[in-house]
C-alpha cells in the first residue's frame, strides 16, 4: 500500500510546491522556476505510470519479453522540448517587462500600472 | 559489487545536495552541481550494467558534456555579473565566507 | 579467468566508490571553499576513472567498451578543467582562502586591478 | 527531490535558486533512467539541466539577483495548496499500484506498439517508431509549437544593431576572453566531438536512445559553448543569422513535405509505406527524413533563442557601461 502509492504522493508534493511558488511569490523568475517544477512533476507522474515491474526500456532486443509502456515516453519527450521553448518565451517576456518597468516584482509592476491609470484619469478630468 | 558502488555514489549525491542547499557561497553551489553531475554520469553507467542494458552509456556521455557546458556557462555569467558591480558583491562574498 | 575478472573489477569499483564517498564527506565537512574544491576535484576524477575502469573490465561488448573509454576520456579532460576554472573565477572575484593575512589581501587587490 | 523543491521555495537568492533548479533537473533525469525511460532521460538531461539553466542565468544577469521579501497572502496560498494536494492524494488512492502490469494504460494500445511495431515499422526503438510514425501528426504539432516559440522570442528580443556599438562590444568581450585560455583550448578539442556525437545520436535514434529532438539540443549546446567562450560577435560571424532562421523554417517544411509527398503517392498523410516500393524501406526513409526535420528545427530554434538572449544582454551591459561613463 505505502510503496504502491508513494510515487504518486511524491508527485503530488512536488506539484504543490510548484503551485505554491507560483501563487505566493512575486518575483517573475521565481514563478517561472515554480512552473518548471510543476511541469517536471507531471513528467514524473506519466513516467512512473509507464513503468512495469521487472520490465525493461522499450528498445526491442531478443532476450527481453517485458517492456515498459512506450506511449507516455513519447508524450513526455516532446513535452520536455516544448516546455523549454515556452520557458524561453516566458523569460523573454520577463526581460521585456524589466526593460519597460525597471523591476520584475509583481506588486511593484501593479503599483506602477495603478499610478499611471490614476494619472491618466486625472488628466481626463482636467 | 555494482550494488555497493551504486549505494556509495548515492550517498555522495545526497551529501552534495546538502552542500548545494546549505551553500554559504555561490561557488560552493556551483561545485556541488558539478560534483552532482559527475556522480550522475557514474550512476547511470552503473545502472546500465545492473539492468543488463549497457546502451544507457549514450546518456552518460551526454551528461558529461552537458555538465561541462553548464558549469562553464554558469562561471562565465556569474563572472561578468560580478565584474559589473564588483564592490557590493565582493563584500557579500567576503562576509559569507 | 572468470574469478580474476570479478576480483579485479570489484577492486576497482570498491576503490572508486570509496573515493567518491570520501569526496562527498570532504565536500560537506571541510571549512572553506578552496579545501572543499580540493576534496572534490581530486577524488572526483580518480574515483570516476576507477569506477569506469572497473566497468570496462566487466564489459563484454566492444561497443560498450569503446563508449566507456569515451566517457573516461571526457571525465579526465573535463574534471580538471572545471576545477581550474572554478578556482580561478572564485579567486578573481575576491573570495579569499580562510586564514590569509591582510597583506595577501592587498596583494590580491593589486592583482585584480591589473587584470580588469 | 522534495528536499530540493522545498529549498527552492525558501531561497531568496535567485542565483542559488537557479543552481538548485539545475540539480533538480539532473535528479529527475536520473529518476527517468531508473524508470526505464531512456529517451526521456536523454532529453531531460540536455534540456532541463543544460539549456534552461543557462537561459535563466542569462536573464538573471540582466534583472538582478535578489528577490524581494514580500510575499502576498502566503497563508491563503498555503491553504489552497494544502486543499488541492489533499484532494489529489485522495484521488491517488484509486490509482493502480506502481509497477503493476495490469494497469489500464498498459492494456489499451501499447501492446500493439510493443508486439507489432517491429513488423510494421522495422525499427527496434519503439519510442522512435511511435514518435515518428504512428503519432507523426502529433509530433508535427510539437515541432510547429517549437518553431512558433522561436519566432516569439525573435519578435520579443531581437535588436537592430549599429555597427560602432558592435565593435565596442566586441572589444570589451575580447579583453574579457583573454583570461579563459585553458577552457578555450579544451573547448576547441571538445566541440568537434560534440558535433560528431550529435550526428551519432541523430542517426542512431532508430536503434538506441536518441533522435531528432535530442540531437538538435546537443548540436545547439555545442554552438552555445562556442558562443560563451569566443564571444557573440565571433559566433555571429560563424553562423549567419539569416541562414539559421532559414534552417528553422526548412526543418518544419521538410517535415510537412514528407506528409504531403505520401499524400500525393496515394497514402494517408504521414503514411510512409508508399514512399518506397517496399513498406519497411518506406518507413525507414520517412522516419529518417522526419528526424532530420525535427533535428534542424530544434537546433536552429535553440540557437536563435540563445543568440537573442545573449544579444539583449550585451546591449544591456553596453548601455549600462556608457551610462556609467557619462555619469563619472
Amino acid at each position: 500500500m505505502l510503496m504502491g502509492l508513494l510515487n504518486y504522493w511524491i508527485v503530488v508534493v512536488l506539484m504543490m510546491s510548484g503551485l505554491y511558488i507560483v501563487i505566493a511569490h512575486g518575483n517573475l523568475i521565481k514563478k517561472l522556476v515554480g512552473l518548471t517544477i510543476f511541469q517536471t512533476s507531471v513528467f514524473i507522474f506519466y513516467i512512473s505510470m509507464a513503468k512495469i515491474e521487472g520490465g525493461s526500456a522499450p528498445i526491442l532486443a531478443d532476450d527481453i519479453t517485458v517492456y515498459s509502456n512506450p506511449l507516455p515516453h513519447v508524450l513526455i519527450l516532446t513535452a520536455i522540448v516544448v516546455g523549454i521553448a515556452t520557458t524561453a518565451l516566458g523569460l523573454s517576456l520577463v526581460v521585456r517587462i524589466k526593460e519597460a518597468y525597471g523591476c520584475i516584482e509583481e506588486e511593484e509592476i501593479q503599483q506602477q500600472d495603478n499610478d499611471q491609470q490614476a494619472e491618466s484619469k486625472a488628466e481626463e478630468v482636467a | 559489487m555494482l550494488i555497493a558502488a551504486i549505494i556509495a555514489i548515492f550517498v555522495a549525491m545526497i551529501l552534495s545536495i546538502f552542500r548545494g542547499v546549505v551553500g554559504t557561497t555561490l561557488y560552493d553551489r556551483i561545485l556541488a552541481v558539478n560534483m552532482f553531475g559527475t556522480k550522475t554520469v557514474l550512476l547511470i553507467a552503473l545502472l546500465g550494467f545492473v539492468m543488463g542494458r549497457p546502451e544507457f552509456l549514450d546518456i552518460a556521455i551526454v551528461y558529461a558534456l552537458i555538465n561541462f557546458i553548464s558549469v562553464i556557462g554558469v562561471l562565465r555569467y556569474s563572472d561578468t555579473n560580478q565584474f559589473k558591480h564588483t564592490a557590493t558583491d565582493n563584500e557579500t562574498v567576503k562576509k559569507e565566507s | 579467468m572468470d574469478i580474476v575478472i570479478t576480483i579485479s573489477s570489484g577492486f576497482f569499483l570498491l576503490m572508486g566508490s570509496f573515493l567518491c564517498f570520501s569526496g562527498g564527506i570532504g565536500l560537506l565537512r571541510f571549512p572553506d571553499f578552496y579545501t572543499r574544491m580540493h576534496a572534490v576535484g581530486v577524488t572526483d576524477t580518480l574515483g570516476a576513472g576507477m569506477i569506469l575502469v572497473g566497468l570496462m573490465i566487466l564489459s563484454t561488448d566492444f561497443l560498450v567498451f569503446a563508449k566507456l573509454v569515451m566517457v573516461l576520456l571526457l571525465t579526465l579532460l573535463i574534471g580538471p578543467t572545471t576545477s581550474h576554472v572554478l578556482a580561478k573565477a572564485a579567486f578573481h572575484n575576491g573570495l579569499m582562502p580562510r586564514g590569509l593575512s591582510t597583506l595577501e589581501q592587498d596583494n590580491n587587490k593589486v592583482y585584480s586591478t591589473s587584470n580588469p | 527531490m522534495v528536499v530540493v523543491a522545498i529549498a527552492i521555495i525558501r531561497m531568496k537568492d535567485l542565483f542559488a535558486v537557479v543552481m538548485l533548479a539545475g540539480i533538480y533537473g539532473l535528479l529527475s533525469a536520473s529518476f527517468f533512467v531508473a524508470m526505464d525511460a531512456v529517451d526521456v532521460a536523454f532529453t531531460e538531461a540536455a534540456v532541463g539541466a543544460g539549456i534552461s539553466t543557462l537561459l535563466m542565468l542569462v536573464v538573471i544577469t540582466m534583472t538582478g539577483r535578489d528577490e524581494k521579501a514580500t510575499r502576498h497572502k502566503p497563508l491563503s496560498a498555503l491553504l489552497i495548496v494544502t486543499v488541492t494536494g489533499g484532494l489529489l492524494i485522495y484521488g491517488t488512492l484509486d490509482m493502480p499500484y506502481f509497477g503493476s502490469a495490469d494497469a489500464p494504460i498498459h492494456n489499451h494500445i501499447s501492446p500493439r506498439y510493443i508486439n507489432d511495431s517491429m513488423q510494421e515499422i522495422g525499427v527496434p526503438n519503439i519510442v522512435t517508431s511511435v514518435l515518428a510514425s504512428y503519432r507523426a501528426f502529433d509530433t508535427f504539432g510539437e515541432v510547429v509549437v517549437i518553431f512558433t516559440a522561436g519566432i516569439g522570442v525573435l519578435a520579443m528580443l531581437s535588436v537592430g544593431r549599429r555597427k560602432e556599438d558592435d565593435e565596442e562590444i566586441a572589444s570589451i568581450n575580447d579583453s574579457m576572453h583573454e583570461q579563459h585560455l585553458v577552457i578555450r583550448i579544451v573547448a576547441k578539442m571538445l566541440i568537434p566531438f560534440i558535433f560528431l556525437f550529435a550526428l551519432y545520436v541523430q542517426f542512431h535514434g532508430d536503434f538506441g536512445p536518441g533522435g531528432g529532438f535530442q540531437a538538435g539540443v546537443i548540436f545547439a549546446a555545442a554552438i552555445i559553448l562556442y558562443t560563451m567562450l569566443f564571444g557573440l560577435s565571433t559566433a555571429r560571424k560563424v553562423i549567419n543569422q539569416t541562414f539559421i532562421r532559414l534552417i528553422a523554417a526548412i526543418g518544419v517544411l521538410l517535415y510537412g513535405c514528407v506528409g504531403i509527398v505520401s499524400l500525393a503517392n496515394g497514402g494517408n498523410f504521414f503514411d510512409y509505406n508508399v514512399l518506397a516500393s517496399d513498406a519497411i524501406a518506406g518507413q525507414h526513409l520517412g522516419i529518417l527524413l522526419i528526424e532530420w526535420g525535427v533535428g534542424c528545427t530544434v537546433a536552429a530554434v535553440m540557437i536563435i533563442i540563445f543568440f537573442n538572449f545573449a544579444g539583449r544582454r550585451e546591449l544591456y551591459q553596453h548601455n549600462k557601461h556608457s551610462q556609467n561613463k557619462e555619469s563619472s
